[in-house]
């Protein structure tokens, strides 16, 4: 059979054959993403103390979010979810057409995402004055409740501080993502990832799902939790 | 070698794709209602919910071989460990430990000025 | 079945070392040997600076008000030697050049998992282990390896940024060597070579593995903290603006403590193997020490916040730290039980690796015992942040991580490079590290119980005798370095040739040519025996 | 003990060294007896096993799974022991008498600064009569500081934002150690003292040389008038805030529902971070910047002052 042959190249000389191969990277993936939980769990970690530590702090700071632009990007995360996951199936199925389609989809709700996180929302944020440290100043709308209390407004900026790095390194891992997509374009075009070797299609949709249960984590964390009804 | 892979239908990811939706809107349906400590309770809940259903359905957990599996469930287990420790410690930082039957007079004091 | 050469022995023709040739062919290279070597000698530069640092120190400390210098100079050079020691040289010391030369071969495998990205793992230590020397010369840091906060992040006004950017680097290096080193172990045993065949080094490996994947990430994300603090003092650390300093104490033990198994454990794996050898034995009861390293693994996720007993952590929190502590302290002692009684009844050489290992178990056990002292939480409010700290962890990391260190280099060096060291040279200098090792930190438990803090440039005069001593000792311990670094150089030229087994030791290492060649087994082994399969003369002669 | 040219041991001076040791001699005599064992087994086996001819294999066994047993159960056992016994000692060490003079300390880099009630202050220097119970309160204004006294086997990290607090009770007259143990910044090692256990009457008139003292609770009145604290919580003041008679000690609701015993923790950051309490407007600034540590030690000693919780009556000044 010629896909011996086919195969027979793809495998890495280190490896006996492509069985051994594609379970040694896929292990190696998923090992990558346990890395990946325990760097984001620091700042988890951290926010759970604080959160519980300065509770109304905390939730007058996720007040002061738009829960509309949380809610938008879990929706457009989860589509581009059902995109990816798609696409593996069609790399599986070694449909090409499909393959790109889906990988173009994806790619394009991950680059909104950034986008709008970081040209409309961030940079909202900062107009607001809520970058966090001894410059924090909000004067937005919704300040009623810093009012109210306003010895709590240190506090207020640990939460954007948290709200910052944890949306900041996830936003990282977006960046990452949407080039591991560009990347994986290419070798679709090239043929490469639909002649029976499609795990390379799967590896970085398990990322690619990864970036999306971090934001399925930081939905309800910054943007809703007591937030909402003060 | 890969053919007997096992290719799910598309309906499949569909189905998780709606129940995906579905808890994003009850999760922010319930955020705006006073539920007091049971907010935190239940957006969490949810959360978990949803993260399972992607790594089962999205990321194939369950056609993973076992090795696989214990390796998240160890990561998700250490990080609890790490944040349940560290909150206990900020939050039983004031306890002080009350008289134990060990204890004689000798050290400590009548508790009166 | 011993096969101790008889017959002259003669190098192979052709062996990874002669393949290629070439500054191209080793700084490009995938061979997991290869690899080895640039780690080995990147990290032999790291330690003579750490060594460099540490014997300026103790230098210093001959006098009470500080021989050659100020307080600050002094504090830069223990802070260096902290975070060079640890961040990089322990941590990468027997993982990445024993285990990179020896996990692929162990197994019977052609190399690891995914040799590129192991390639990729010395560059970002070479490029993160280049950052921090820079910090060092342009200025240093003076915060403790510790780094704790708001000192590091508010107080100190030296190269904080840059020194933990070196040190995040770095540990993405970490954790890709323990991400390849774990998918190795898995993936590509070769047929035959069950999980209790391994020897006891891949398990010990393996445990250390898991640490690296799970344990360094943290400290990734603390430093990003630290350095995000230090920028725009957003607080998250600063009591004024709401931050809680114990908090970065908790994140970094949390990665703090597992990192000092990181350095213990693949010593003990090589221990598990010098002994063996050494013996010509079954390690006793393997399955206990197996299970013993991933016992000491997995409790060592929860012990960190005995370093934090006087911090004002809760009490109560204390006594769960106090009690798995003490818990981490049996799967140890387990350990150095059967070691023991391997020996019985064996054939123990005196030949240089079975002297380190005996060493070991010495040294490792003082260390161990005296980390009692300091997992009670009673007798830690008074010896906590004393010397008595620093001689219990330099017992463990220098008696214990250093002695298996060299202890593997000297076993596997003919394997390595298929020439014999002078093994009276080696001898020797084996002796002046032990003694010279007692000398320098024995008194320095008498130190910290009389109660001379850690970290001082100047001291009481009563305590200088002890320092004398230390001192005195240290500069033995270096002569004790500095002679295998001359003899080991000396054999690669003018060694005599080794052959494939000169220790007569069982492992598909001695299976196979020194050096081996490129792809390690000319044809995948099948293995069907257990580790440490002697066969008794008996039985050899029937 | 001076047999040796060197100290093997530091003064035994107060009632908790002398528990503290014999512990100390426990441990220390098991990693002995251990550490002995294995070297003399590790040394014996080496000795009376060593190789005699160049391919000799001995005999080979398995292990022993009840001599396994025996060497975890065993250290297990041990470790049970000593976990029990050092955390009652600990905890002894965490609980300061109810009786125990407070003493205030204050750390920055590099110094130690000492307020006594009776207003005494001291840098880098404890006066205490011996035999008495003594309880510090301490705080730092920069990094972490640790205030250890090797005589007496305690010592206690001193954390910016946080009163920690370590107490003692001096045994024997005489001058003692006072170290920083955790290290903070360039002058670590010159961050040292010395305590002074003086006899009852010598202490006694130590105080009483002490040259135009005032009580650190009048201080703390004379900053409350300055800091314009009586506008709200003076008596009849026009904008009422809490009224902090007889406040310390008891129950405060706060505003957010939550209930906190008014210690000198609760009043630190009271001052520093005001918080809303129930029925009182939000009005409060915060005074960060405005008060140095020392200056919030003697506020709450002020506020200590104005009586204790039972009688809730005004302490007239």
């Amino acid at each position: 059979m010629s896909a011996e042959a086919q195969s027979a190249t793809l495998v890495a000389e280190q490896f006996e054959d492509l069985e051994q191969q594609k379970s040694a990277d896929t292990f190696g993936m998923w090992l990558f993403l346990v890395t990946e939980v325990l760097f984001f769990g620091g700042l988890f970690c951290g926010y759970c103390l604080y959160r519980n530590v300065y509770p109304e702090a905390f939730e007058a700071g996720s007040h002061l979010l738009k829960v509309t632009y949380g809610a938008f990007y879990t929706v457009l995360l989860i589509c581009s979810s059902l995109t990816m996951a798609l696409g593996v199936r069609a790399a599986q199925l070694r449909l090409k057409t499909s393959l790109t389609v889906y990988l173009i989809l994806t790619w394009i709700m991950g680059a909104a995402f950034v986008f709008i996180k970081l040209r409309y929302e961030w940079y909202g944020d900062y107009l607001e004055g809520l970058v966090p440290g001894v410059h924090f100043a909000p004067h937005g709308e919704n300040l009623e409740i810093i009012h109210h209390f306003h010895a709590l407004l240190p506090h207020v900026s640990l939460f954007f501080l948290f709200y910052f790095c944890m949306t900041g390194l996830h936003a990282l891992h977006m960046v990452v993502g949407v080039g591991l997509l560009t990347t994986l374009l290419i070798f679709t075009q090239q043929g490469k990832n639909t002649q029976g070797n499609y795990y390379w299609v799967e590896m970085v949709g398990l990322y690619w799902h990864f970036v999306d249960i971090v934001w399925i984590f930081l939905f309800p964390l910054l943007y809703l939790i007591g937030g909402r009804y003060v | 070698m890969f053919e007997h892979v096992h290719v799910h239908p598309k309906f499949f990811y569909v189905k998780v794709f709606l129940a995906l939706i579905f808890l994003t809107a009850l999760t922010t349906a319930v955020a705006y209602v006073d539920l007091g400590y049971f907010n935190t309770v239940a957006a969490l809940v949810i959360a978990v919910v949803k993260a399972s259903l992607v790594v089962l359905f999205f990321m194939h957990l369950k056609e993973q071989e076992g090795m696989t599996r214990v390796v998240i469930v160890a990561a998700v287990l250490w990080l609890a460990v790490f944040i349940v420790i560290t909150l206990s410690d900020r939050f039983t930082r004031h306890w002080v430990p009350s008289n134990g039957p060990w204890e004689g007079s000798a050290i400590t004091a009548p508790q009166s000025e | 079945m011993s096969t101790v050469a008889v017959e002259a022995p003669s190098l192979p023709e052709v062996h990874y070392l002669n393949a290629d040739y070439g500054w191209r062919s080793w700084l490009f290279t995938t061979d997991h040997k290869r690899i080895a070597w640039l780690y080995l000698f990147s990290i032999t530069f790291m330690f003579a600076i750490g060594g460099l640092a540490a014997t300026l120190m103790r230098l210093n400390l001959v006098e009470p008000s500080g021989l050659l210098f100020e307080p600050a100079s002094y504090d830069k050079l223990f802070t260096a030697h902290g975070l060079v020691m640890i961040f990089f040289f322990l941590t990468q010391s027997i993982p990445t050049v024993l285990g990179n030369f020896l996990i692929p071969i162990m197994i019977g495998a052609r190399d690891v998992a995914f040799p590129k990205l192991n390639l990729l793992s010395w560059y970002i230590y070479v490029l993160g282990a280049t950052i921090f020397i820079i910090s060092l010369v342009t200025g240093g840091i003076d915060t403790g390896w510790t780094l704790y906060t708001p000192l590091s992040t508010t107080y100190a006004n030296t190269n904080v940024l840059s020194a933990t950017v070196g040190i995040f680097i770095t540990g993405f290096s970490s954790i890709l060597t323990g991400l390849n080193f774990m998918v190795t172990i898995h993936k590509m045993r070769a047929p035959g070579m069950t999980w209790f065949r391994l020897p006891l080094f891949i398990w010990a490996m393996y445990a250390t593995s898991v640490i690296f994947v799970l344990a360094m990430p943290v400290i990734a994300i603390t430093l990003a903290l630290i350095a995000l603090e230090r920028i725009w003092h957003v607080g998250i650390f600063d009591p004024g603006l709401g931050g809680d300093p114990i908090l970065f104490q908790h994140l970094f033990w949390f990665f703090g403590h597992p990192e000092v198994y990181i350095l213990i454990l693949p010593s003990m794996g090589v221990i598990s193997e010098l002994v063996a050898a050494g013996c010509r034995k079954r390690i006793f009861g393997y399955s206990f020490v197996a299970f013993s390293s991933v016992a000491i693994a997995a409790i060592s996720f929860m012990v960190w916040g005995h370093h934090m007993f006087l911090t004002g952590q809760s009490v109560y929190a204390g006594l769960v730290f106090s009690a798995l502590s003490f818990a981490v302290a049996i799967p140890s002692a387990v350990k150095v039980f059967n070691w023991t009684a391997t020996m019985h009844k064996a054939s123990v050489s005196y030949d240089t690796p079975m002297l380190y290992a005996i060493g070991f178990i010495g040294l490792f056990t003082i260390g161990g015992l005296t980390g009692l002292f300091l997992a009670s939480m009673g007798a830690d409010v008074h010896l906590h942040d004393t010397y008595f700290v620093v001689a219990h962890f330099h017992y463990v990391m220098v008696g214990g991580a250093i002695m298996g260190y060299m202890g593997g280099l000297h076993l596997w060096w003919p394997k390595m490079t298929g020439k014999l060291y002078p093994e009276a040279w080696a001898r020797f200098a084996c002796l002046l590290v032990f003694v010279g090792f007692n000398l320098t930190f024995g008194p320095q438990f008498i130190l910290g119980y009389v109660g001379m803090p850690r970290r001082y440039a100047v001291y009481p005069a009563e305590f200088q005798v002890l320092n004398v001593m230390s001192s005195a000792g240290a500069s033995i311990l270096a002569v004790g370095y500095v002679i295998p670094l001359i003899y080991f150089a000396w054999s690669v030229f003018k060694g005599p040739i080794a052959g494939p087994n000169p220790w007569g030791a069982k492992g598909l290492e001695w299976t196979i040519a020194s050096p081996p060649p490129t792809h390690n087994f000319h044809e995948t082994p099948i293995v069907t025996e257990e580790a440490y399969a002697y066969e008794p003369e008996a039985a050899h002669v029937g | 003990m001076a047999l040796l040219f060197f100290p093997i041991h530091p003064p035994q001076a107060s009632s908790i060294a002398v528990e503290w040791d014999y512990f100390f001699y426990v441990l220390t005599a098991i990693t002995v007896f251990f550490s002995a064992l294995i070297f003399g087994l590790v040394f014996y086996f080496a000795i009376k096993y060593r190789r005699k001819e160049k391919d000799e294999v001995p005999p080979q066994n398995e292990g022993n799974l009840p001599l396994e047993l025996a060497w975890t159960i065993i250290p297990a056992g041990i470790c049970v022991v000593l976990f029990v016994w050092s955390s009652v000692l600990f905890i002894k060490t965490q609980r300061p008498p109810a009786n125990a003079t407070e003493v205030f300390v204050v750390a920055k880099q590099w110094m130690w600064k000492v307020q006594h009630p009776e207003g005494p202050r001291e840098i880098n220097q404890l006066h205490v009569p011996v035999g008495e119970p003594v309880k510090l309160t301490m705080t730092s204004e920069d990094v972490i500081h640790d205030f250890g006294v090797p005589a007496f086997r305690v010592k206690k990290d001193v954390v910016p934002g946080i009163y920690s607090t370590e107490w003692f009770t001096p045994t024997e007259v005489g001058e003692y150690h006072l170290f920083c143990d955790q290290y903070c910044g360039t002058g670590h090692s010159h961050m040292v003292g010395t305590i002074v256990v003086m006899k009852p009457d010598d202490y006694e008139h130590w105080l009483a040389s002490q040259m135009n003292v005032q009580p650190m609770a009048e201080r703390g009145q004379r900053l409350f008038g300055q800091l314009g604290c009586n506008t709200c919580h003076g008596e009849g003041a026009k904008t009422p805030g809490p009224p902090l008679q007889g406040l310390y000690g008891t129950e405060v609701k706060l505003q957010n529902g939550q209930t906190v015993t008014a210690d000198d923790e609760y009043l630190r950051n009271a001052v520093l971070g005001p918080q809303g309490v129930a029925g009182y407007p939000t009005l409060m600034p915060t005074f960060q910047g405005q008060v140095n540590e020392e200056e919030v030690l003697q506020l709450i000693a002020y506020i200590k002052s104005l009586g204790p919780p039972e009688e809730r009556k005004v302490a007239k000044q």
